[in-house]
């Protein structure tokens, strides 16, 4: 039961000898990465059924329960342990020069990654959220132009900021329950954290993990980065990292924190991060602001399905995150032959018919067109909104429609200058093949989504009801009845 | 002294790291000291931590050949906080390590200019001309008009 | 394998055999014969269409979220897949003639044509056919993104147009997304039944928002009045047979969607109650107002357009007011005429493009000011445009004239003298810019280019003069078409019309037969009056008298351009354009607020709102 | 009404409504004549006109179209005429109301332009241009009294509404019971004639004669039966509507060419008008009479 633990090591060990395993051969060093990241996934996969029946928890160390860090495996948290290895792999940065370097910081951005999900404790959390942080500068800056460093740097201010507001937070929460294990956090939150204090801990830690999830406030530095960046990294950030930030605010949601305030935070920084990453992205003129600019309204999306309560807001919110985990990534790399201005665009299906229909196909999904699982990700999302009957969700649901209509619109201005009819005075670059074959291989995924929609819908039912019941979360994590943590 | 005054001047004396800390990031341009109050804030949270399971006369708990001393202070938060500075640490050294370099590249360490040129930057390698809106007034301190005539030049 | 089934697959079929077969000679016939096919398919449930059949299930069907889709097929839907495939039957006839080589020789795909134009049709089957609300969504997102493939295929200008249509079209689906879900909170599942039901006991608010958005979202793919600026330009732009099938049906599916979802589930009955506070309007007399004025304004924005494709495709959104405001006075002779006026449009519609496309296919020209004097050339593509204005304009031998006739004596019934004279002054419309086509392109002096200008080529005459056979023959017997409409009534739940083979039996009715026989027997008596007098000698068209100035060859005098000087006169003012003016304040709008929030983005210090949340956050604590 | 007596019926109309009509010229060049102190034609003069350009050996024609054009005129009106129901013959009242006739007598109008427009000749253009405007100014109002009267008696079936203002008696006539929609009809009855004061697009002064410049010899003798028809069609509709219709030949004759007479008398008096004079007067003075009339009617 241990191979999970071997899903986090594994990764960081590689990362620490790539430099020694360099010196032997060089061309070990180039395909140690993937093989390493290979076999993660692997032991992820071998692991997913069993955990289908019942969640697992591991204590590191042997130390029991809430002194020790737990490890806490459900179908939920493996779900992004994997396509965060699986991402990496299929991402795996190609810049020529510092091959190494870059290498080792996506091994270390795959092992904190799968370490975020699978953890159950909030330092520990914390811990792994900065370790992510600090490996995503080193990917951006990895670029080399000034452009990366300064758009680093702002991206450092913020997280910098975040991150202390996080530490706030736990330290809140830590004062008022003198625990951090979530499954004990769980059992005292709703007398001990249910009042002002309870709040300020949330929307502290909320803005402090938000800012990898490109919540409304703290997503400033989203375009600056993703536009220097490559386009690569930039895939990985907005298409994996973004989801697993939000996985812990789910985490923190679900376990922790109940208040309805807490929802509507959830719900106001939601309408205005659609609003205004939609409305940006209409006027962007060059092609990776625009996804940069879209990619901030999918997760604002994704913070509104979040905002509805009980079991239909996590089902939406996972729908939405699966959805876009696929499609955001492939656009990336579409982008990263096509990512200068989209008037130099003009003609480019012509040189590249594939590229092209293939980005009709994920703008159709994104905008959410019937048979494509966008639509059905997006109705997951309105239809309890609608049911709940109270007007910031009306309005939620106005915000989001219109968006989509923004969407449409400057998504097809792209698809018309693609395939215009007299090309642009430069040369169009053709898509590399590998970029290309892993954008083919995601929009394949969404095209079998469509053909089996229904399995794929009860099996995300089932791993967002396991994730909402709390109790088996606390039985599994410590079976005998946990003590008050304060040492007297 | 009663308990309550060391409690509120502890906890206001966090805060108040941590306001200055926030202060510094937002009021001041100049990158130097937006790390500065990076570090502050760091510490102020860090404080916060420490403060959170503070006991007056609370001594650590060592078991000294079997005697338990009366009062034993938490050690979880000492432990939590060495991780957070070691983490703070290593932030600021990249932070700093970024700010050589964008010196180096841009020649100024005043956030606005940086910024501008930043976008300029963008705008040229993705062939769009610069946004109108960013050549807001904002910029018209001295020694950026100088910096522009140099980096125009 | 129900018989719905096998339409639905023989369409499938259609589309994939156009897209891998299309480019070759035969390729063209080949998915002409199939939607023969498709229609042979159709007509096995034809006891739809003469209410011996109430409803035709399709055995295919899935069960998503806890939703039960299912499609079926009933009158309503099966009068509009006629039409459906009618339209598209002659379209690709069309198109599979000598006007396919020529658009294959300078670059246009053929593959592409006949794939998007069977794309067309299949996404329309499949939207007539939906069983409960979500499949009418999932339908009607396939049609307007199939109509936007068919639009965009022209390129350069075509593209800004289609792209204008999409933005439009996708906003109204949101809109319609939006009602759709409201009704699904509030009734608990997307049947059909269900909302019928639920449909009295609804509140007045929650009920005239639903109105509106399903309205607005219809309206947009009707081209009803405040969204009617994408729909002309658009179908003038696309290629040939193209723009006969969507001017013929296309925008018809909004009209579908309005019958099945207002007019069936909600009930024109709940509208008449939906008073509109501070006026004596409800909502029956603000939709037939809507109705009415979007008959007035596009016509006669035709009546200004020198282009003969732009003149009909703004008719095209001229009538479907006629179509609007039948339907919407929901009396026995309205819904009939307003139905009707579907099909004889549609027929008149699609002859009245393929005569313009064979037109420009001879001369290469459509601009009305560049043509002249083509009788003498094209004779049989003059009988065509002839049939065809004389059924737009609503004269007696043809079929437009009945349905108009039921809509009028809907209004006298009805008695409501303002929309009566609205309609009115949208025939009279027609009548003058209708003149104006026919005249510009037909009559009138020959242009010198166009002297060796011969006849349209057979591919393109036979479709045209079976339309024009099928406009006189439902004009002489208006019965054939009455039947289908009143298996349509009888199926929606609204007074069916009392009818005969000739027309309308009841006081003051119609008898069509009668009167076209009298007409005939008029005009036989006219030629022999005519011929009392002596041989008549035919002379030049230069030999005529001009006030004492000759005619030459090279300066041709065909009065066409500013045709209707004394009516510009009066009403040129009042062409203000007020609706596109509109449509820039949006965009202007979204475009200020967007580079608002870019200029947030780029430049704005972020860290004041994090401070403005971090204050928020400490200061809870510390209160 | 069996089969034979309503063929006898359909053959008997138009040649009566042609007699009548030709009555109707010779009365109407009486009276113009008359005012402008001359003595008018003799008795057979429009006959006479008719034979002189029909026996003509000369008969120039622009196509086949310009020939077609005619005979839609004459064998339209023709048509039109069964459907207005004399003393003693109903003819095809009962298939096609007051809406079905109005539509009838677009037929004549859009044949003859038709013809015209085969003609190529730009005057005849321009004229057409003007007379359909022209229909477009009197149609509505005209629309307007046929949607009063056909609300008044319930029915568009004109020959129901001559038994129903027989039946009650004069009180029940159509000018008692709805006089502003009668004084709109007697003013755009000159309009509908195509007579003195809106026959700007006739009249040979202003374009070189407009529609009727390339006509001569049959084709003019056509529009000659054509204008005989319209004006029997004009003042028919009128007794119909409004005068309790014809029910004893001796009372019918003398009703429908007083209609005819008093606009006659009135129009010589007026200057002609231009195309947008036209239309501003009739949209303006008429129409407000016609919507007042309708709002008293349907009160």
């Amino acid at each position: 039961m241990n191979l999970l633990v071997l899903m986090i090591a594994l990764p960081l060990l590689t990362a620490f000898l790539l430099s020694s395993i360099n010196r032997i051969s060089t061309l070990a060093a180039r395909w140690i990465g993937p093989l390493v990241l290979l076999a993660t996934a692997v032991i992820g996969l071998s692991v997913w059924p069993q955990l289908g029946a019942a969640p697992l928890a591991l204590q590191w160390g042997g130390f029991q329960a809430p002194l020790g860090i737990t490890l806490y495996a459900d179908q939920f948290a493996l779900l992004f342990a994997l396509a965060m290895t699986i991402g990496t792999l299929l991402l795996w940065p190609r810049s020529a020069e510092n091959q190494l370097r870059s290498s080792s910081l996506a091994l270390l951005l795959a092992g904190t990654g799968s370490g975020l999900a699978l953890s159950g404790d909030l330092f520990n959390i914390y811990v792994f959220y900065e370790l992510m942080t600090v490996v995503s500068y080193g990917l951006i800056a990895g670029r080399g132009t000034s452009g990366s460093f300064a758009s680093t740097l702002r991206y450092l201010v913020i997280s910098g900021f975040g991150a202390a507001l996080a530490l706030a937070g736990i330290a809140l929460v830590y004062q008022a329950t003198g625990t951090l294990n979530l499954a004990q956090l769980a059992q005292l939150a709703p007398e001990k954290l249910n009042n002002l204090q309870g709040f300020a801990a949330f929307v502290l830690m909320l803005i402090g993990f938000g800012v990898k999830a490109e919540l409304f406030p703290v997503n400033m530095w989203v375009p600056e980065v993703y536009a220097t960046a490559s386009s690569r990294v930039s895939a990985l950030l907005a298409g994996v990292v973004s989801k697993l930030a939000l996985l812990i605010i789910m985490r923190l949601l679900i376990l922790v924190f109940h208040q309805p305030e807490a929802l509507t935070v959830l719900l106001v920084l939601g309408i205005l991060g659609v609003a205004s990453g939609e409305l940006a992205a209409w006027r962007a003129r060059d092609l990776n602001r625009m996804l940069a600019f879209s990619s901030i309204g999918q997760l604002g999306v994704m913070f509104i399905a979040l905002s509805i309560p009980g079991n239909a807001g996590i089902f939406a919110a996972l729908a939405v995150m699966v959805h876009h985990l696929f499609l955001k990534p492939s656009m990336f790399l579409l982008a990263e032959r096509w990512g200068g201005s989209i008037e130099k665009l003009a003609g480019a299906a012509r040189t590249s018919p594939i590229a092209a229909a293939l980005f009709v196909l994920l703008a159709l999904s994104l905008i959410g067109v019937p048979p494509l699982p966008g639509f059905w990700a997006k109705l997951l999302v309105i239809m309890p909104m609608l049911a709940l009957d109270q007007p910031l969700y009306y309005l939620a649901v106005f915000v989001m429609l219109a968006a989509a209509s923004l969407e449409a619109n400057y998504l097809f201005r792209v698809v018309m200058k693609l395939y215009d009819k007299q090309p642009a005075a430069t040369s169009h670059k053709v898509h590399a093949t590998a970029d290309l074959a892993t954008a083919l291989f995601l929009g394949g995924g969404l095209i079998a989504a469509v053909f089996m929609l229904v399995p794929l819908a009860d099996r995300l039912d089932s791993i967002a009801a396991q994730a909402t019941d709390v109790s088996t979360y606390i039985q599994t994590v410590a079976p005998q009845q946990l003590q008050s943590g304060r040492v007297q | 002294m009663d308990i309550l005054d060391i409690n509120i001047i502890l906890y206001s004396a966090a805060f108040g790291l941590m306001l200055i800390g926030i202060g510094g990031i937002v009021i001041s341009n100049h990158l130097i000291r937006i790390i500065f109050g990076i570090a502050l804030l760091e510490a102020g949270a860090n404080l916060l931590l420490l403060l959170s399971t503070y006991h007056e006369g609370a001594s650590a708990p060592i078991i000294v050949d079997g005697s338990v001393p009366a009062m034993m202070a938490d050690p979880v938060p000492q432990a939590l906080v060495l991780t957070a500075i070691v983490i703070g640490v290593g932030i600021l050294a990249l932070a700093l390590s970024l700010a050589i370099r964008v010196q180096r590249a841009y020649g100024t360490l005043d956030m606005r200019e940086v910024r501008l040129k930043l976008e300029q930057e963008i705008s040229e390698n993705a062939g769009i001309e610069m946004p109108s809106s960013s050549h807001a007034p904002a910029v018209t301190t001295a020694n950026s008009a100088a910096a522009q005539q140099e980096s125009g030049s | 394998m129900t018989a719905l089934d096998t339409l639905l697959l023989i369409s499938a079929i259609t589309v994939g055999v156009a897209l891998l077969a299309g480019n070759w000679r035969v390729g063209g016939w080949l998915v002409t014969i199939l939607y023969a096919l498709q229609g042979a398919a159709l007509l096995m449930m034809s006891g739809l269409g003469y209410s011996t059949l109430t409803v035709v299930q399709s055995s295919f069907s899935i069960e998503v979220l806890s939703e039960q889709l299912l499609w079926r097929f009933d009158a309503l839907s099966w009068f509009f897949a006629l039409i459906t495939i009618g339209a598209g039957l002659f379209s690709s006839w069309f198109a599979s003639g000598e006007w396919g080589e020529r658009y294959r020789d300078n670059g246009g795909s053929l593959r592409l044509f006949h794939g998007a134009l069977a794309l067309n049709v299949f996404t329309m089957l499949v939207l007539l056919a939906s069983g409960d609300l979500l499949t009418l969504f999932i339908g009607w997102e396939l049609v307007s993104w199939a109509s936007f493939l068919i639009m965009a295929l022209a390129g350069g200008k075509a593209f800004g147009y289609a792209m204008r249509y999409i933005s439009y079209a996708f906003a109204g689906a949101m809109a319609l997304l939006g009602g759709l879900l409201l009704i699904y909170a509030e009734v608990g599942s997307f049947d059909f039944q269900s909302l019928k039901e639920a449909a009295p006991q609804m509140q007045a608010s929650t009920l005239w928002l639903l109105v509106v958005l399903l309205t607005s979202g219809f309206g947009v793919k009707m081209a009803i009045l405040p969204f009617h600026l994408w729909q002309a330009k658009a179908y003038a732009q696309t290629p040939g047979p193209g723009a006969a099938f969507l001017g013929a049906i296309s925008s018809r599916m909004g009209l579908f969607a309005f019958i099945v979802v207002v007019v069936q589930l909600i009930g024109i009955s709940r509208l008449v109650e939906m008073e509109i506070p501070f006026t004596f309007l409800d909502a029956q007399d603000l939709l037939a107002w809507i109705a009415v004025f979007t008959i007035i304004i596009p016509t006669y924005i035709a009546l200004r357009q020198h282009d003969a494709r732009r003149l009909l495709a703004w008719h095209g959104v001229g009538q479907t007011g006629y179509m609007l405001l039948g339907i919407v006075i929901a009396n026995d002779l309205g819904s009939a005429g307003g139905l009707m006026h579907v099909f004889n449009y549609a027929s008149y519609q699609a002859m009245l493009f393929m005569v313009v496309v064979a037109v420009i296919h001879r001369t290469g020209t459509s601009d009305l000011n560049k043509l002249g004097g083509l009788f003498t050339r094209m004779p049989l593509s003059y009988l065509a445009m002839l049939i065809g204005i004389i059924g737009l304009a609503g004269l007696p031998p043809m079929n437009g004239f009945v349905s108009k006739w039921l809509i009028y004596r809907s209004l006298i019934v009805d008695g409501s003298p303002l929309l009566f004279l609205g309609a009115v002054i949208g025939t009279l419309g027609t009548i003058l810019s209708v003149y104006k086509l026919i005249h510009n392109i037909f009559l009138g002096q020959l242009r010198v280019e166009h002297v060796a200008v011969r006849e349209a080529p057979l591919s393109m005459v036979i479709p045209m003069m079976a339309l024009a056979v099928i406009v006189f023959v439902t004009g002489y017997f208006p019965g054939l078409v009455l039947d289908w409409t009143s298996a349509v009534q009888a199926s929606i739940g609204i007074p069916v019309l009392a009818h005969h083979l000739g027309g309308v039996s009841m006081k003051g009715g119609l008898d069509m037969i009668w009167i076209v026989s009298v007409l005939l027997i008029g005009f036989g008596f006219g030629t022999l009056v005519f011929f009392l007098g002596g041989r008549s000698r035919r002379v030049h068209q230069l030999d005529n008298y001009a006030g004492g100035h000759f005619l030459t060859a090279e300066t041709r005098y065909h009065y066409s351009d500013n045709f209707y000087p004394g009516l510009m006169h009066l009403i040129g003012p009042w062409y203000r354009n007020s609706f596109e003016w509109l449509e820039r304040g949006v965009i202007s709008a979204v475009d200020t607020l967007s580079t608002a929030m870019q200029g947030l983005y780029r430049n704005a210090h972020p860290s004041y709102l994090l401070l403005a949340a971090v204050v928020f956050a400490l200061s809870w604590v510390i209160v | 009404m069996h089969f034979l007596e309503l063929l006898v019926e359909l053959l008997l109309m138009p040649i009566l409504a042609f007699v009548i009509g030709l009555a109707m010229v010779l009365m109407m060049r009486r009276i113009g004549a008359r005012i402008q102190r001359r003595v008018g034609p003799p008795v057979l003069q429009p006959i006479y006109d008719i034979i002189k350009l029909y026996s003509k050996d000369t008969q120039i024609s622009h196509g086949l179209m310009h020939e077609i054009g005619i005979i839609m005129a004459v064998g339209g009106y023709i048509a039109a005429e069964t459907l207005l129901p004399v003393p003693g013959l109903d003819g095809l009242a009962d298939k096609g109301g007051a809406v079905t006739l109005a539509y009838m007598l677009m037929i004549p109008a859009l044949g003859m332009a038709l013809g015209v427009g085969q003609c190529a000749n730009p005057n005849g253009s321009i004229g057409i241009s003007r007379a359909l405007t022209a229909m477009l100014a009197y149609d509505i109002p005209f629309i307007l009294v046929i949607f009063g009267a056909s609300y008044v008696y319930g029915t568009t079936n004109l020959a129901e509404m001559i038994s129903i203002q027989q039946q009650q008696g004069v009180s029940s006539w159509g000018i008692v019971q709805m006089p502003l929609l009668a004084l709109t009809a007697l003013l755009i009855l000159p309009a509908i004639m195509g007579k003195h004061p809106f026959e700007i697009y006739v009249a040979p002064a202003e374009i070189a004669t407009g529609p009727m410049v390339e006509m001569s010899g049959k084709f003019m003798g056509g529009l000659f039966v054509m204008q005989c028809f319209q004006l029997y069609t004009a003042g028919v509709i009128f007794t119909t509507l409004f005068l309790g219709g014809g029910v004893y030949w001796i009372t019918f004759l003398p009703k429908i060419f007083l209609v005819v007479a008093i606009p006659m008398s009135v129009a010589y008096l007026f200057p002609r008008y231009r195309t947008e004079d036209v239309l501003r007067l009739m949209w303006k003075w008429p129409m407000l009479l016609g919507l007042i009339g309708l709002a008293v009617v349907m009160k």
